[in-house]
């Protein structure tokens, strides 16, 4: 057995699974849904397994696919926090989403070339899986509805080639794409440009509404959201490794500094679409977003404390995207409950812990960067508002597919409950060591060990407060199942802010498909003009156009 | 010599003017037939090129006797930028061929094949006559297995005897449009 | 297991900072402010029987969205700079209280939206001024915890403290749900409660008055120990919450609409100046 | 005389072919015995034993790859042809097709490439077809006169400019032969597959090309490279645009088709412009990819481009999306790592105008997947097969590389 082959024992399980239920299924078995299951659950025990069994990074070298890409696996702090963050949320998904045997063999396959993305030891065998997961994603989507594929197919893959186009630069510049081989001047602003570009354009990280976004306006969610939940962090890896093959720093500060910026204003567009939304799945729809601007201004801070909130945004958010498409469609105040202690993130919960950290870093660097902070805290004040009108907002059905699932909605909702007591834990155990793998990490600049987060710019007693706070809640929780539904409006109430420019992607659009050719020289423009000239083959026409090129080549 | 080789050329420019100016199966093949018997005499100095060109000429321009409108079709109204052509080509040719290029071979064996290659190209292209089009494909490769002889290469031989079997094979080909079956 | 933290948090979760003395001082602040906000009903009795009237439950049913609110009221109180405070200082944080206040006033807004004179945006633009008037001064200190803010009251901190402390005052009416714009169960001594969840968010209220104005006590005033420390904070905490009462009783006292005008079309432009002065204290620093 | 017969068992299996086309089982079975023996032939050419020739012809490695690469597509569009199709003919013409791409690729010079493609255009344009036989032999004629140029020019003298002129004629040859833009041939959607220009673009074409620059490459000389390469990329870039832009907006299905083989040529005149290997070995992939994947597709198309079938969206025709699109795994992967390489390697700007050529690509592919229908039968084997030599070329392209000892 080659070394570090067990690296790749989580994603044949799942593609194991794929074929089983595939076949099972053409063979009239219905056994999909809880095999699928059961493998996503078996992958993530199996990483866990393999990275605590390892007590390090192992790789795992394959044969060399082209020049310069060579299929390289490697398990280290870092892949493997990614790793949960793509396995987490589908495990979830794949348990508690109504699936046909097909779609449930495709899902799992799609999350194992999800998971061999982040596993990935070098850009190209990233670009490969990465490619392969949006694939497989593009067909069941359109299997489904062809609804909101018409943005997530060109970001995805101009993501995907400006990934490739960076990997082959990287490789032409130091000899090798590899994140950890790769020498510290090779990644230059340019190259990082391109990574950014793809994990931006990956994870929907744009100020306008992303793919992500638009996942939740097709008529039934159980595609999209695992579209959502498994390639959302993949664009974060990318950045994390940007710091591994930059030595622990991004080419130039103005980088980081553009970054930052980009990550508030996501933020801040997400929050103000978020209350504005015209139904509460509209809502819901900008909750990722929003995170995914708050993890970017944190990794674009490039500081130990910065890094680390970044990853646990990324963590916090893909649970998160399990639990939205699981909620059940009702009024029960319970869900107001979640709407802004979950989704907006109030104490205890994970979603308030990533928040707070990405402000705390923030406030830590100082300077400019506090202000981004500030401005991310802005937008989370927005994102609780749109929380509280959230459950004013119609309800809208999801086609034929029955409403959430309040157990695997109440699981979610534990784990991201749980996840804020358990915040020392998650950070000490998972996101310190992921942070530690790319950049030096000062002693002591991420504190409290298991029990608490303690950072220079301030603390979350996360066992000493978080837990009597989850035993609280126990109280409202038992009381919201008996209480009755709020009161639903037929129309949405009228947003806090209206943003001035939202309709300016759809205007700058119809201009641009309203320019024309003067007619006086629309002949010049007439490719079927010019087709016809040449199928008639004209002598002359040619001659002329011989004699151009041989004056052209002779000048 | 140099008489034998100017009225090659002029043989040669003659086939390629009838080539030009004809609709029909005997303006045509005369086309052909003028054209190989220019070309292989000029070039005399390679006997087996210039016997197994000519006589695969003369054999392409007999074949397409076989077929087609049975007239000469030479000159037919509206001829005249046709003629022109010819002219131009004429001239041009033997401008090109005997004081800018330098090779492959001598000027009158260069302005043939350019003249076959010129003109052959020209009627092709402008032509909607299968049986024109057709001898128009063999003057080409008449021409091309010129060059070859000329260029003295290691495989001209086989070239030759390529283009000679070519030029048969076209006309080989029937005049005769066939419609199209199945998809 | 750090049981010691635990219990120390606990007990600043159920009596002091918390729940205990939170009921205290909110059920005094609520009777002043609503003797304050309508005298016409007569004295100081009168607006003690109101709001007790207000404040007892119509059933036995616990409101839940009351009381996640009233959690998030409790946790935020825990990381007050009060003197006595069992919460290590290294452990409290001003954000968390932010979060935790703000929480607990939208869950209040996810029960009231569209209810009486409330009206949203004021909230919001309140909200906005508010935060920026806690965040701001711990920009150049690079500091959350409430204490080390409140320490720094001399040298190139003085105008952004003023100014961020004028935005907090000017923001606690509305925090405070004084003002009908931003009090979807009406403000102090309005009546009766009409819902269970209405009495809820009644208390939610009292509670809420410790948090806020305490909050402004530790950021804008250096903390400090003992029985004195005590009286300086409770006398600081007081003030503020009169100050808010004041405003309130003025603004009620003004044509409708006053308020919404006097929010957004000043106190954000203020705020916004506050930045600019957050901005350049910073550029004067460094 | 191993080349002879890698050339003379096609032939000789196609005159077989159209002599039998009365009893088409027989003519099936001779004709495809014949053509699997010259396949088997040009494989065993890899072996020097086996390279010995009478005639003194010799079969370089990267045309005898793409050769094989051809019989194999031949194999798969005529074992798995629509049911209306006539296999018998099309088997006659790929093999006479297969039988003058080896002449091609055993010729010597670009003379001989000139008299063969002479043969191969009057052959083809002599098949019966919609379109006059003049018509058709228009783009390829051309072809053959510019062969001719090139060839008189490469033996004109020293000066630079016959250099420049000659690499000029060549490679204007070259995208003659497979009806590139600016040479576009007219297109009748009515016109059999075998008997249509596409035959040239998308099975002639690729080994005629590969040949054809195998010879060309050798003579260029110092001034004739640079001219050379810079024509191929600009014209690279210019089908590029062309044939994205033509696929999605173009009108017809045919013609969208047509536009998106341009495209596939597009960049595989590119790859062949930039002089590096990596550009090389992209345009073998895309070469092949185009004999392999598209061209077949093409052929499974037709029913419904003809009206004969319904049009389709479902899962299997959104999977050929995403394989036409180039995505990955697909075929697409591996061409864009090598093109985006070799343009990164040359000039980046280059690159990222063929990446936004792949980008614009996107558009059409949905367009042409949906002519494809809902496969059965033959079609849905046929299909499966087009998706796994795909994949193959995407994640396995040494394995095609090396044939062409790439």
């Amino acid at each position: 057995m080659p070394p570090g082959l067990q690296l790749a024992l989580p994603a044949l399980v799942l593609g194991g699974a794929a074929l089983v239920v595939w076949f099972a299924g053409a063979g009239g078995l219905r056994i999909g849904r809880p095999l699928v299951a059961a493998s996503a659950w078996l992958a993530l025990a199996s990483l866990c397994l393999v990275w605590f069994a390892a007590r390090g990074s192992v790789e795992l070298a394959g044969p060399q696919l082209l020049p310069g890409a060579r299929f390289t696996l490697r398990l280290d702090a870092v892949s493997f926090a990614f790793g949960l963050c793509v396995l987490l949320p589908a495990a979830l998904l794949l348990t508690f989403q109504r699936r046909g045997w097909r779609e449930s063999g495709a899902a799992a396959l799609t999350t194992a070339a999800a998971l061999l993305a982040t596993l990935a030891g070098g850009i190209l065998t990233t670009s490969l899986f990465w490619g392969t997961a949006a694939t497989l994603l593009l067909v069941q989507l359109r299997a489904d509805h062809e609804r909101a594929t018409e943005v997530y197919w060109p970001a995805l893959v101009g993501g995907w080639l400006a990934l490739v186009w960076a990997g082959v630069a990287l490789d032409i510049t130091s000899g090798t794409a590899v994140y950890t081989a790769v020498p510290v001047t090779a990644m230059t602003s340019a190259i990082f440009l391109l990574v950014a570009a793809a994990a931006l354009l990956g994870s929907g990280l744009l100020p306008w509404r992303p793919w992500t976004s638009e996942m939740w306006d097709r008529p039934r969610l159980y595609v999209g959201s695992l579209a959502v939940a498994v390639l959302f962090p993949i664009g974060f890896y990318l950045l994390v490794r940007a710091y591994a093959a930059g030595g622990g720093r991004w080419p130039s500060p103005w980088l980081n500094a553009t970054l930052a910026v980009a990550g508030a204003l996501v933020a801040l567009a997400a929050a103000a679409r978020a209350q504005a939304a015209p139904t509460r799945r509209a809502f819901l729809a900008e909750a990722v977003p929003g995170l995914g601007g708050f993890a970017l201004l944190a990794f674009a801070l490039g500081t130990p404390t910065g890094i680390t909130a970044g990853v646990l945004t990324v963590l916090t958010a893909s649970v998160l995207a399990a639990l939205l498409p699981l909620l059940p469609e009702t009024g029960s105040p319970l869900l107001a409950a979640i709407l802004v202690v979950l989704v907006a993130g109030a104490p205890p919960a994970a979603t308030f812990g990533a928040r707070a950290l990405t402000v705390e870093a923030g406030i830590e660097v100082g300077d400019g960067w506090a202000f981004l902070g500030v401005a991310a805290a802005l937008a989370w004040l927005l994102t609780f508002a749109g929380g509280a009108r959230a459950l004013r907002l119609p309800v809208r059905g999801r086609g034929g597919e029955p409403g959430g699932s309040a157990a695997g909605a109440g699981l979610a909702a534990g784990i991201l409950l749980a996840g804020g007591a358990g915040l020392g834990v998650v950070i000490s155990r998972i996101c310190v060591p992921a942070t530690a793998e790319v950049i030096g990490v000062p002693p002591g600049s991420i504190g409290g060990g298991s029990a608490a987060v303690l950072t220079t710019a301030g603390a979350w007693a996360a066992v000493a407060l978080g837990l009597p706070l989850l035993l609280l809640a126990v109280v409202p929780a038992l009381a919201g199942r008996r209480a009755p539904a709020a009161g639903v409006a037929a129309d949405s109430p009228p947003p806090l802010l209206t943003a001035p420019w939202t309709d300016r992607p759809a205007r700058f659009g119809r201009r641009l498909a309203a320019l024309r050719v003067p007619d006086e020289y629309r002949s010049l423009f007439n490719p079927r003009a010019i087709e016809a000239a040449m199928g008639r083959g004209q002598p002359l026409l040619w001659a002329l156009l011989l004699i151009a090129l041989a004056v052209a080549v002779n000048r | 010599m140099t008489v034998l080789a100017i009225a090659a050329v002029v043989i040669a420019w003659l086939g390629g003017a009838f080539l030009v100016l004809s609709d029909a199966r005997r303006g045509v093949a005369l086309g052909v037939a003028l054209y190989a018997i220019g070309l292989a005499a000029t070039l005399y100095n390679i006997p087996p090129a210039a016997l197994a060109l000519g006589l695969a000429g003369l054999g392409a321009a007999a074949l397409r006797l076989r077929d087609g409108p049975p007239r000469w079709g030479t000159l037919p109204p509206g001829s005249t930028p046709r003629l022109l052509l010819c002219v131009v080509s004429g001239v041009l040719a033997a401008f090109a061929g005997a004081s800018i290029l330098a090779g492959p071979g001598p000027a009158p064996v260069r302005i043939v094949i350019l003249l076959g290659g010129a003109m052959g190209a020209a009627r092709l292209l402008s032509t909607l006559r299968r049986e024109a089009a057709l001898a128009s494909t063999t003057v080409m490769t008449l021409a091309l297995g010129a060059a070859a002889a000329v260029a003295g290469d290691r495989a001209a031989p086989t070239v030759v005897a390529a283009a000679a079997l070519a030029a048969v094979l076209l006309g080989v080909l029937p005049a005769a449009e066939t419609k199209a079956r199945g998809a | 297991m750090p049981w010691e933290d635990i219990g120390a948090h606990v007990l600043a979760l159920l009596a002091y900072p918390g729940a205990l003395t939170m009921c205290a001082l909110g059920l005094a602040a609520e009777i002043g402010a609503a003797w304050a906000l309508v005298p016409e009903r007569g004295g100081l009795g009168a607006a003690a029987r109101n709001t007790l009237r207000a404040l007892r439950p119509r059933s036995r049913e616990v409101p839940p969205l009351a009381a996640s609110a009233v959690i998030l009221a409790l946790a935020a109180a825990t990381q007050l700079a009060a003197p006595l405070n069992p919460v290590p200082p290294a452990e409290r944080n001003s954000l968390v209280a932010a979060a935790g206040l703000l929480g607990a006033s939208w869950l209040t807004w996810s029960w009231g939206w569209g209810r009486r004179a409330a009206a949203p945006q004021v909230m919001l633009a309140v909200q906005a001024c508010w935060l920026l008037a806690v965040l701001l001064p711990s920009i150049e200190p690079g500091n959350l915890r409430p204490q080390a803010l409140g320490a720094v009251v001399l040298g190139n901190q003085v105008p952004l403290k003023l100014a961020c402390g004028l935005l907090y005052l000017a923001a606690l009416p509305g925090l405070l749900m004084l003002l009908p714009e931003s009090a979807p169960l009406g403000p102090p001594g309005a009546g009766r409660a009409r819902a269970p969840e209405e009495t809820g968010f009644t208390v939610v209220r009292a509670l809420l008055w410790l948090p806020y104005c305490g909050l402004f006590s530790s950021l804008f005033f250096p903390a400090a120990e003992g029985p004195l420390g005590v009286l300086r904070f409770l006398l600081a905490t007081a003030g503020a919450a009169a100050v808010a009462i004041a405003i309130a009783a003025n603004l009620t006292r003004r044509p409708a609409g006053i308020t919404r005008v006097l929010y957004l079309r000043l106190a954000l432009p203020f705020a916004g100046f506050a930045v600019l002065v957050a901005a350049l204290t910073v550029a004067l620093v460094h | 005389m191993g080349p002879e017969l890698a050339l003379g068992l096609p032939a000789a299996g196609a005159v077989l072919a159209a002599v039998l086309r009365r009893r088409p089982a027989l003519a099936l079975l001779c004709g495809g015995l014949l053509g699997l023996a010259g396949a088997l032939m040009m494989a065993l050419l890899a072996y020097p034993a086996a390279q010995a020739s009478l005639l003194g012809l010799s079969l370089p490695a990267a045309p005898r790859g793409l050769l094989l690469v051809s019989a194999l597509a031949l194999g798969l569009v005529v074992a798995l042809a629509p049911p209306q199709a006539d296999r018998v003919g099309l088997l006659a013409a790929g093999l006479a097709g297969l039988a003058g791409l080896a002449a091609v690729a055993a010729a010597p010079d670009v003379l001989a490439v000139g008299v063969v493609v002479a043969l191969l255009a009057a052959g083809h344009a002599a098949l019966p077809g919609r379109l006059p036989f003049p018509t058709r032999m228009r783009a390829p004629g051309l072809a053959v006169a510019l062969l001719l140029a090139g060839a008189l020019l490469q033996h004109a003298g020293d000066a630079p400019v016959f250099a420049r002129l000659s690499a000029l004629a060549l490679v204007l040859a070259l995208v003659a032969a497979a009806g590139l833009v600016p040479f576009l041939p007219e297109l009748d959607p009515a016109e059999p597959a075998s008997a249509s220009p596409v035959a040239w673009t998308g099975f002639f074409g690729p080994a005629l090309a590969v040949a054809l620059v195998a010879r060309i490459q050798p003579g260029l000389g110092n001034d004739g490279a640079p001219v050379y390469g810079a024509l191929l990329v600009g014209l690279g870039v210019l089908n590029l645009a062309w044939g994205t832009l033509g696929a999605w907006l173009g009108e017809g299905d045919v013609a969208a088709w047509r536009y998106s083989f341009l495209a596939d040529w597009g960049l595989a005149l590119v790859g062949l412009g930039v002089l590096v290997p990596d550009g090389q070995a992209a345009a073998y992939l895309v070469l092949a990819s185009v004999l392999l994947v598209r061209f077949p597709l093409y052929l499974w198309a037709r029913p419904v481009l003809l009206g004969r079938a319904q049009p389709a969206m479902g899962p299997s025709n959104v999977l050929l999306a995403a394989a036409l699109a180039g995505a990955a795994p697909f075929a697409g992967f591996s061409v864009r790592v090598l093109l985006l390489r070799a343009a990164t390697e040359v000039y980046w700007p280059l690159a990222l105008v063929l990446g936004l050529g792949m980008l614009v690509w996107l558009a059409h592919s949905f367009r042409l997947a949906r002519t494809l229908g809902a496969p059965r039968g033959r079609a849905a084997v046929g299909v499966v097969l087009a998706l796994g030599f795909s994949v193959l070329l995407g994640v396995a392209p040494a394995t095609f590389l090396t044939l062409g000892g790439l």
